[in-house]
């Protein structure tokens, strides 16, 4: 059995939330802070990769289920280079 | 009611005054020294003596147990004698006083896990050790310096360690990858680096992040080949360990090294075997409980 | 004569500055080149040090010479005719304007020195003070400042005039006043002295007062503040225009909805039709960006704008600026020099790393508080600096002694040698574990018991405790039946739970417990032996419930906690029973500072047996005493047994427990801080008995109200070091012929 | 020091000094006028029109008396707390309450014809002429009613300063000018008809730091003498003014917040330490300077025949020669002390003190 039946456990939540509406006014070229005015400050910045930031969120609901999406959005040379992970930039409009 | 015909202090040569605050000092008298010492700031405040005097008076408040007045006297010194030749003692005596501040006596004699507590005042006591060592190098000082800001940076360091362990148990695996980041970028050259690392390594996989925590992998193996590395994160307690008192449980590979401070590297500490009698509460409970080494 | 090389400069006239000081001033040293325009030029500037009354410049070839005369510096300040601002207090405000003993003397001084302390003076309300002061010379080139002070009486408010206020009469306002005349306590709050800031924080009174009241337009015209010529009384006149009594039309917010807007109306406390109140208004602002701020908008703007219709009604804007999502990036936790950093930011609701909530923050500082280990939590919010979007939180606690520890050696003809060492920790070296272990050694009883709980065997705060014990007891001491037992057990329990505020818990006890008797044991006990033997084994089974709602571990001043629980002597045991307890505190604060509290609470208990065996006597309860119907003897209420052998009817205790009470607690007199508590009690319940022994002489069957006892009194309860200290002082209102009272009681280590 | 309090030590009042009376007074009668004057700094002044004169308490119960034998007139209970003097003159009987109201009353019988509200305290007497009631309130407001309807014809206003002296100087309304001195040092001429500035004149200018030491307040009536218009101010000046072309003949440097006297060609002055001085009118010299009443509190001058009197805070009248000011006679009048200014009429002298008793005397 999982732990104790019924225990009540509080939510863990995790990381930045990203929206679509979000994600559709990055533009390749963008300068670090012009990324950051739009989707906020990182909380996953890794020592080791000055040049990528990842926004990632989690949520380990109480009850049972997880939920995990994450972007990654790399920089070359100080200006956004590519976006890998859960969003697709909407650039139609 | 206030009488104010106080008695008219007499008016004795400054070498005489300074004279009878050395002599208390000697006798440990701290009390009359103090006296002595801001009668002679009184009334020479220019004089030859006013300099030492000031810096006799940090002490006497220091051995005094009154640390404010320490600092503010030992402040007052750097500013008004920015070049005088033993300046180094009081930046000294200033971080002597926050770091002994919090070590009360009862807490002295309790088997406290420092490097789980707030270090409270100590932290004071590093700004001033750091800018002795790093103004007046040569001073005799420094070396005890910087021994006492290596142990404050040790304890910082493990302290994080713990916090981040503690994440990792509750799930919030990415608040502990930050405060193993912290220790990485703001601790380094302490022995928690490699268990911070380590730490790095768990959480991004546990995020699902193989690519960051393998990187981190690489840089932990890179730099400390002998470190072996074992996740922290425990599996849950269930109703079954509840009722057979973990007996059957099978201790949890061993849990990552303790980190001690001041002796080797890498010492290993399996659970006690008295802590494993006593339900996990005497003894060692082989969590990083990192032993203090006896304040040299 | 041109420039020249300095070889080396010599100083005359110094008596007291330190050369080093002279230098430091005076930009020359060896070996430049200097020529007439720098010299006059370093002169003034060592001159502007203000240590010297004159400097003079004289050269031999290359060597410099300063002829310097030091300026007289001030050795002593005298001060006489003060009485009301003690000397250290004018010191310190000299010292304040740059003047103390030590300083250099320039004329001006003595000038400004009166002007200092005349100032001084009047800030204190003396503006009747006169001061002069005159120079005397000290041998060594020091002076002493006399200074002769009249300080004149201080100036009392004569008058407070309100004008043009129909509504309310002036009696009624001025009560509103900080500033008072004179009365009868003024010569110790000095309310009636005047200062001016007191005077406008009064009108912000009176403004608040009729603003809360429906007043919109009410506005303070103008105030004039005169003194009389003798500066002994002034008279304050506020005039004012009430304005028209105004109510609300609509309620609307406007701005980007980042929650839902139905939420956001939930929140409001503001409705239409209500009388305009501005406290009512800002307090549903400050709902609706607490309501922001638990979805992650800490940083969220609320700003309410009332609209003024000529119709005697307001329209009510919120315009909502959300701002941006914040996160918590770090916890600090402050102060915990000897609880560990787990034990607290286990309790904690919000996370590291994830999205800010203002309820997760402040439900954090709340269970801190619940743990008991702290006199007081503290949490602040720092923005991250370089960020828009990012805090951290600093929680600042303050430990406090949370169990108690009590050791008693001694010696009595009763009982022989009496050693009792009790320690009881909560907080057991600052590791979250509560551990209580007890020895002690009197002739009526002998026990050792060590428990332990860790409230965190799971991270999610499921909880595993032990406990074993050792007990022989003989209870013809104390005012129970008298019987002898011997027991011993060894148990185990579990709680976890079930939602923010409930718990459950199960445990399973084993225990053996053996009876003696002797010649004064009563007849139900020797009954209740013949039928079912004196000694027992069994399983005995605890669950329990638990809905913890207070608002702080020790002394709670709001909110409510109940539990219940059921005690079962399983089937296989020698003894087979059930024993149900249900208990309730309820805290309703009676002030907005919650320093008055009404405070009820009802334990209550029934308890029988399953069938096989008679319900054992020694699972009983009883009634009486501190932590029951104060006033009474322990356990001394109830039934009493039947005696053998001329002995004493004794307490025989009941299988129904009914006690419960009223109070109001009241902020202790002359004591801040909180680790005090004193109320004021009604107590009342008592035990029964479903069923009397055969030959049970003073036993009725069933509940009797009549038999309920009362009791009034006064309790006070104080944390010290050793544990908490209670007494209390308690007048029973129906004690009847053999009840066993008491007017004082005492105990060292519960509160109540 | 006492537990009650701190008992600094009063500046203590100069005793009494003795002399040779050249002159006795003779109370020619005294009338009693109600509950007295309170102990809230009233100061209450009598004011004569016709052969009556008119007073009033602090509980607003106005009294008037025949001047000759102080015989009880009319009586009227207002019920209101007044706060400033009576004003009489032209038929109208004018005072002014705490609560911001202005009441005339018919000076034949004492009914009240009309009651005006305005925005604050009124403490000094309002002044009355033909057509006017002007009154003077607290905060710096000059407001004219229509005498007889009590409609309000005009109002002035002058910034004063947040801490004044209290009291405030009755205007002096003359046919087409009102002339007043404020709290904030200036003095003021305003035309009749509409309530605009004819001209404006600093009488003293404010010094120091602190607002204690910045008052300037002229809470003293201003005189007009042989065509010279004087007024003194609290820690200011004393300063003689040609009323039409508004230009200060001369000033001299003394601080007072009383009303000034005038006779044998001097002015006189009842300074704030309780000095009395009498200055040329024209040369602006000093003629003498009696300093024996020193904190004692004294009140406004009076000149009556060719004695100047003041009363003091212990209720004693005190009688100087105008020539020298040496000491002519001296007579306890109110045991609870004088505050409000005397009037001298016909010489005769009327004095109302705190205890409410009007006392009319001459000197022989």
């Amino acid at each position: 059995c999982s732990g104790f039946p019924g225990v009540y456990k509080i939510d863990v939540q995790q990381g930045n939330v990203v929206t679509q509406k979000m994600v559709d006014q990055l533009r390749p070229g963008m300068t670090r802070s012009q990324v950051r005015y739009v989707m906020g400050t990182p909380l996953l910045t890794d020592t080791f990769h000055e040049d990528r930031w990842d926004y990632i969120y989690t949520m380990q609901e109480g009850k049972g289920d997880y939920s995990r999406k994450n972007l990654t959005v790399v920089f070359e040379n100080d200006t956004l280079a590519a976006i890998r992970g859960d969003y697709r930039p909407d650039t139609t409009n | 009611c206030s009488s104010n015909d106080e008695l008219e202090i007499p008016d004795l040569p400054e070498q005489e005054i300074y004279e009878d605050a050395l002599e208390a000092l000697e006798l440990d008298n701290y009390v009359l020294a103090i006296e002595k010492l801001q009668l002679l700031e009184a009334r020479y405040p220019f004089g030859r003596y006013s300099e030492q005097a000031q810096l006799e008076l940090t002490y006497a408040y220091f051995k005094n147990f009154e640390p404010e007045a320490a600092r503010a006297s030992a402040d007052r010194f750097i500013r008004l004698h920015p070049n005088h030749e033993n300046i180094d003692y009081a930046y000294y005596l200033k971080g002597l006083t926050a770091f002994e501040q919090d070590r009360t006596f009862f807490i002295k004699y309790l088997p406290l896990d420092e490097t789980k507590r707030d270090p409270g005042a100590a932290l004071d006591g590093f700004d001033s050790f750091r800018s002795l060592v790093r103004l007046y190098p040569d001073s005799e000082y420094a070396p005890d310096a910087r021994k006492r800001m290596v142990h404050l940076k040790n304890r910082l360091a493990t302290y994080e360690v713990h916090v981040a362990h503690y994440y990792i148990q509750r799930g919030a695996y990415l608040a502990a990858a930050n405060r193993g980041r912290y220790v990485i970028e703001n601790l380094q050259k302490t022995p928690a680096i490699p268990a911070a690392l380590a730490v790095m390594v768990e959480a991004y996989t546990l995020l699902g992040q193989v690519e960051l925590a393998d990187d981190a992998m690489a840089v932990l193996n890179a730099n400390y080949p002998n470190y072996v590395y074992r996740p922290v994160k425990e599996s849950e307690k269930t109703l079954l360990d509840a009722a057979t008192f973990d007996l059957f449980r099978g201790a949890p590979e061993a849990p990552a090294p303790v980190i001690n401070t001041l002796s080797d590297e890498e010492a290993e500490e399996k659970r006690s075997w008295l802590n494993r009698l006593s339900f996990g509460l005497f003894g060692d409970d082989g969590e990083e409980d990192a032993k203090e080494t006896q304040d040299k | 004569e041109g420039s020249f090389e300095v070889t080396d400069i010599r100083l005359e006239g110094l008596q007291r500055v330190a050369p080093g000081l002279v230098f430091r001033h005076f930009p020359i040293s060896n070996g430049e080149q200097v020529d007439e325009q720098r010299l006059s030029a370093a002169v003034r500037k060592l001159f502007a040090a203000g240590y010297f009354e004159d400097v003079k410049l004289a050269r031999e070839n290359g060597i410099l010479i300063l002829k310097l005369r030091e300026r007289p510096s001030i050795a002593l300040i005298r001060l006489d005719g003060n009485k009301a601002l003690k000397k250290e207090a004018l010191l310190e405000g000299l010292k304040q304007t740059g003047l103390k003993e030590g300083d250099v003397f320039k004329r001006a001084t003595l000038e400004q020195i009166k002007q200092d302390l005349v100032r001084i003076y009047a800030s204190q309300g003396r503006y009747g003070a006169q001061v002069d002061a005159e120079v005397e010379q000290l041998p060594g080139n020091r002076v002493a400042v006399n200074i002769d002070i009249k300080e004149g009486k201080v100036a009392t408010i004569e008058h407070i005039n309100v004008v043009g206020n129909e509504l309310f009469d002036d009696e009624k306002l001025r009560d509103l006043f900080e500033l008072k005349l004179p009365g009868f306590w003024s010569f110790y709050t000095n309310d009636d002295r005047y200062a001016r800031e007191k005077l406008s924080g009064d009108l912000e009174r009176l403004r608040s007062f009729y603003m809360d009241q429906g007043y919109i337009n009410f506005s303070v015209d103008s105030t004039q503040v005169s003194i009389t010529p003798d500066r002994k009384n002034v008279y304050i006149t506020v005039n004012i225009t009430e304005g028209e009594k105004f109510s609300i039309r609509s309620v609307n917010l406007a701005g980007e909805m980042v929650v839902p807007e139905e939420e956001l109306q939930k929140v409001l406390t503001v409705t239409e039709g209500d009388t305009f109140s501005r406290k009512a208004m800002v307090k549903s602002q400050g709902a609706l960006s607490r309501k922001l701020g638990d979805s992650g908008y800490m940083f969220a703007n609320v700003a309410p704008s009332p609209e003024v219709h000529d119709d005697n009604t307001v329209t009510l804007n919120y315009f909502l600026d959300p701002g941006k999502r914040t996160y918590v990036r770090r916890i600090v936790i402050r102060g915990n020099t000897r609880t560990a950093d787990e034990v607290l930011r286990r309790e904690m609701r919000q996370m590291e790393a994830g999205l800010a909530s203002n309820e997760d923050i402040e439900n954090s500082k709340k269970r801190l508080e619940r743990t008991g280990y702290f006199s007081t939590v503290n949490v602040e919010t720092i923005p991250v600096p370089g960020t828009s979007d990012q805090v951290d939180l600093e929680y600042t606690v303050v430990e406090q002694q949370s169990g108690s520890f009590s050791a008693s050696v001694g010696f009595s003809q009763g009982s022989g040698l009496i050693l009792g060492l009790n320690v009881q920790q909560d907080n057991f070296l600052g590791t979250g574990r509560k551990i209580a272990f007890g020895i002690s050694n009197s002739d009526t009883t002998t026990e050792y018991k060590f428990s332990s709980n860790d409230p965190y065997y799971t991270v999610d705060g499921v909880s595993r405790g032990y406990n074993v014990y050792y007990r022989e007891r003989n209870f013809d001491e104390n005012n129970v039946s008298s019987y002898e037992t011997d027991e011993i057990g060894a148990g185990v329990k579990f709680g976890y739970p079930i939602d923010e505020y409930q718990r459950l818990s199960f445990g399973a006890n084993i225990e053996q417990i053996s009876l003696k008797t002797n010649n004064t044991t009563p007849q139900e006990i020797i009954d209740f032996i013949a039928d079912e033997g004196n000694d027992y084994l069994g399983l005995v089974v605890n669950l329990g419930w638990s809905d913890n709602h207070l608002n702080r571990g020790i002394f709670p001043t709001n909110g409510y906690s109940q539990n219940a629980s059921l005690e079962l002597g399983l089937p296989g045991s020698d003894l087979t029973y059930y024993r149900a307890r249900y208990s309730l505190k309820l805290y309703e604060p009676l002030t907005e500072s919650e320093r008055w509290v009404a405070k009820a609470w009802t334990r209550l208990g029934y308890a029988g047996d399953l069938g096989s065996n008679e319900y054992p006597f020694f699972k009983h309860f009883y009634a009486g005493g501190l932590r029951s119907v104060r006033g009474f003897e322990s356990n001394s209420l109830g039934p009493k047994d039947t005696p053998r052998n001329g002995a004493t009817a004794d307490p025989f205790g009941g299988n129904i427990l009914l006690t419960g009470g009223l109070e109001l607690i009241f902020p202790t007199p002359f004591a801040e801080g909180n680790n005090t508590r004193s109320s004021l009690f009604l107590d009342a319940g008592n035990v029964f008995d479903t069923s009397c022994g055969a030959t049970s002489t003073n036993c009725v069957e069933g509940i009797e109200f009549d038999e309920i006892r009362a009791s009034v009194g006064f309790g006070f309860s104080w944390i010290t070091p050793m544990g908490p200290l209670t007494f209390v002082l308690a007048k029973p209102l129906n004690e009847q012929t053999g009840d066993e009272t008491e007017f004082f009681q005492f105990a060292l280590g519960q509160t109540f | 020091c006492g537990f009650w309090g701190d008992s600094e030590e009063e500046i203590a009042p100069n005793s009494l000094v003795s002399f040779e009376a050249e002159k006795s007074v003779d109370v020619l009668w005294s009338a009693d006028v109600g509950s007295g004057l309170g102990e809230k700094y009233h100061q209450f002044q009598p004011a004569i029109w016709g052969d009556r004169i008119f007073a009033n308490d602090s509980n607003g119960r106005v009294q008037a008396f025949s001047r000759k034998d102080g015989q009880r007139l009319w009586d009227t209970e207002l019920e209101l707390p007044a706060s400033g003097g009576v004003g009489a003159g032209y038929g109208t009987v004018a005072l002014a309450s705490e609560v911001g109201e202005v009441i005339a009353l018919s000076d034949v019988d004492g009914a009240e014809q009309w009651r005006a509200k305005v925005s604050t305290e009124v403490v000094a007497a309002p002044q009355i002429n033909s057509d006017l009631v002007v009154a003077q309130l607290i905060n710096g407001r000059l407001v004219a009613f229509d005498r007889v309807t009590g409609e309000r014809r005009w109002t002035y206003d002058n910034l004063v300063p947040r801490l004044t002296l209290r009291g405030t100087s009755s205007p002096v309304v003359t046919q087409n000018v009102t002339l007043a001195g404020f709290a904030s040092g200036k003095v003021v001429a305003v035309d009749n008809a509409k309530g605009r500035v004819v001209w404006e004149r600093k009488a003293a200018i404010p010094q120091g730091r602190s607002e204690l030491e910045r008052m300037v307040d002229i809470d003293g009536r201003p005189l007009l003498a042989d065509g010279r218009l004087f007024v003194t101010s609290y820690q200011g000046r004393l300063i003689a003014m040609d009323p039409r072309k508004a230009q200060i003949l001369w000033s001299q440097n003394v601080s007072s917040y009383r009303s000034l006297a005038a006779g044998f060609g001097n002015v006189y002055v009842s300074e704030a330490n309780d000095f009395v001085q009498a200055f040329d009118q024209s040369s602006s010299a000093s003629v003498w300077q009696q300093n024996a009443l020193e904190n004692r509190s004294i009140t406004s001058p009076v000149a009556l025949s060719s004695s100047l009197a003041v009363a003091d805070a212990e209720g004693y009248l005190h009688f100087m020669s105008q020539v020298d000011g040496h000491f002519i006679a001296r007579y306890k009048v109110d045991s609870d002390g004088v505050l409000g200014d005397m009037l001298s009429f016909e010489n005769v002298l009327y004095v109302l003190g705190n205890s409410g008793r009007l006392v009319a005397l001459k000197l022989k």
